[in-house]
């Protein structure tokens, strides 16, 4: 996976535009980072209070006050700003992220999303994922395309408890770029060495397959 | 990664205004008022508009020259004292006005800009300010719900910027404009010194410059915004 | 008036307590920041977005962008700290003004204040004053007796739109200081050379003497 | 005039807090957390406690020390992940978790400071967390009401202060800090710097002094404070 993950790293940090406002959800969305260019004009947001997050500090390097919503540490740009909780979201509902890239449990093939509860066994609460997944104007999930049993994460009805309904565009996974569309799951892409039919196998939903050839990452 | 550079000329920021927008414009009195953005928009000529702003300045002064150039409808705001014309185009139904109480149109322009629908508060009932608002009782008492106040452009003046945007405010020169920055589609702000990205301290940051689109320097700081002598 | 005025301002300045946070309401309360001794430990507010008022400064060290509420030129203390309109009247309507010294059209004898609008005559807009109405600890007025055409100010009832309802404790005028108690007027202070009669006659609501001697101003 | 000195020490001040009491506590992981009051709360031994933070740190820093101890009946937060105890008390029922959506925690912590109601907002509809919140149509749209949040003392930390309670913060331990300076009714800030009264840029300060009540110097940042190894 290590290798599938950093593919997938490469892929989803291909689809961040110059210009564009970038939330990076907490788990594998923030390891983006370290794959954008340095010389890409585009801002990151991390919702404990900061837009224009740099490359990852060295543990030497880190700043005891500088981090990111996972606690990881981060370094500054020129131009950085620091604010609080409450500026930081209005930011988000108020529309200003162009993407946001989230991790989830789940994706429903009408684009609802999963990613903060499995009852009974995991709740560590929703933080600031529900704001980021109904308000950005662009949701992405990063995601490996089974669960460690091997269960579809890709389903035609999600069965979690929902973070937001409607809201996934495209989740990038280590099989697949995956498209959310009208008719539901679309397969873009395919990481080097999968083929359709793995893909189609490792979703739980119907899977639509392009006319031309399936691009490669 | 680099943050983009949002200077541009007050002439090509303030075309994009068009009749009919709602315009929120920054300051309190003298402080804080982009006088200059207010003479460029009166160049452009845009009509119809609607204006959100705390008073009307004073004669001479401000957006008294939009009001004299019959640039506005409607004016949403909280006090007129400072402006007899403005009161008398008021009186002769030659301007509409809303008042708003003060900390109740700072709120609605947060709201706006922090993507809430309104806020619920129990100032101005009893009075008639409350007249024509929804009620609710919540939580036992009654109160007013106060909706979200957002604008299509809003003219920001700030003591210093980086040309991402980011923004600091001289003493209460502050006043409205770090919510109304919030609030807008587009947001313009002019700046008495534009720095390179990065020429402000992260931590004294007073308005984030992913809320700006455009930032243009002050050539010259006109007799407008000189200390008013009564 | 002029010096009914000055020593109308010296009464109401002496009841500004240490460690208060005041708020100085446009028109003749503002005047009251050259009647506090410079070793008073108070916080004055201005509702433009800072608290920390100093004495007035000449026309000379006027600063452009520092003033009150009325738009006169003020000068800051040490620990003077600036704020936007939104953080200025979040500590009007949570509680943090101890004090409000406001003017007043009339005032009703249950407490009720009109201090924005003359119907067909003078409507320049509310301003802060419903907020500082409502939500002081402690409201004050400072006003003349009368109005210019010698008519009662202090009435049984207003007739006026109301600023906010039962909220005036006392009233500084140029003949008398007079507390809002929960029968009506009563006459706390006479200014200097006025009498008991006088001011029960400016007064268009009845004022309930004390038993005792009265103070004078 | 001059502006009152607000200095105490951490005891002194913690000394305020009794049991049954809501705190608020400022922090988003270690950045802001207020280490040495917390501790000083432990100390002082108050019990059947409502946090009120964003998170509850990590085993063995700032709040989990109050979770061990006992002292906490009920929790308001955004999000747990980072500390498998507090999970763990929660799913033992040893501990009631409240989970907000986090911006709509720092909007009513907020709203509680600005002497505010409550807000009108759509976060949340359709999930769970929508589930037993007053609901109303405004504007043609369903929103949800989420009530304003206050508490009886917040404990925040602060970069640099004056005596007379004015704030600065340091990069991201600033989060929920100046939010929760305002909403409660006794605050405690701890600083690492603290400043004679007029010792910060009157610009530059985050929160106004009269929003606090008492400020402690720290002598020391323990290890709590440190980057943490991971």
């Amino acid at each position: 996976m290590s290798n599938a993950r950093e593919r997938l790293l490469a892929r989803a940090a291909r689809d961040v535009q110059p210009g564009m406002v970038v939330n990076l959800g907490i788990g594998l969305p923030t390891k983006i980072v370290d794959h954008l260019s340095e010389d890409l004009c585009v801002c990151l947001h991390t919702e404990n209070g900061m837009i224009g997050i740099g490359p990852s500090p060295s543990p030497e390097q880190a700043d005891r006050n500088l981090i990111d919503a996972g606690g990881a540490y981060v370094s500054t740009v020129p131009g950085s700003a620091f604010f609080d909780s409450a500026t930081s979201f209005a930011m988000v509902r108020s529309g200003r992220l162009d993407l946001t890239m989230l991790g989830a449990f789940e994706v429903g093939s009408n684009g609802d999303l999963a990613n903060w509860k499995i009852p009974g066994k995991f709740s560590p609460g929703v933080g600031g994922g529900i704001e980021l997944a109904q308000k950005a104007r662009r949701v992405v999930v990063l995601t490996t395309h089974t669960d460690r049993a091997g269960n579809p994460k890709l389903k035609t009805k999600c069965s979690l408890p929902l973070t937001a309904p409607n809201c996934v565009a495209r989740i990038y996974t280590d099989l697949a770029v995956v498209d959310v569309g009208p008719k539901g799951f679309e397969l873009v892409e395919l990481a080097r060495g999968v083929t359709a039919n793995e893909a189609v196998e490792a979703t739980g939903a119907p899977l639509i397959l392009p006319h031309g050839e399936l691009g490669v990452f | 990664m680099k943050l983009p550079n949002k200077q541009c000329t007050t002439e090509t920021a303030i075309a994009k205004i068009r009749d009919g927008d709602t315009i929120m414009v920054g300051g309190f009195g003298v402080p804080g008022t982009p006088m200059t953005l207010i003479h460029a928009l009166v160049a452009h000529g845009a009509r119809d508009l609607t204006l959100v702003k705390n008073d009307a300045n004073e004669p001479g002064l401000g957006i008294d020259h939009l009001l004299r150039s019959g640039q506005v409808r409607r004016l949403i705001t909280t006090h007129l004292g400072l402006n007899a014309y403005a009161i008398e185009l008021m009186n002769t139904a030659k301007l509409e006005v809303e008042f708003n109480a003060q900390g109740i149109l700072a709120e609605r322009i947060r709201a706006g800009g922090s993507g809430l629908a309104g806020i619920l508060t129990d100032i101005g009932i009893g009075t008639e300010l409350a007249e024509g608002k929804q009620e609710i009782e919540f939580e036992g008492k009654r109160q007013i719900i106060e909706a979200a106040l957002r604008a299509d452009v809003a003219l920001i003046h700030a003591e210093r910027a980086d040309v991402f945007g980011n923004l600091e405010f001289a003493a209460t020169a502050q006043n409205f404009n770090p919510l109304m920055a919030m609030a807008a589609d587009c947001v313009i702000a002019e700046t008495v010194n534009l720095l390179p990205v990065g020429g402000l301290n992260p931590n004294n940051v007073q308005t984030a410059g992913v809320f700006i689109d455009h930032v243009t320097e002050l050539t010259a700081l006109t007799k407008e915004y000189a200390v008013v002598k009564r």
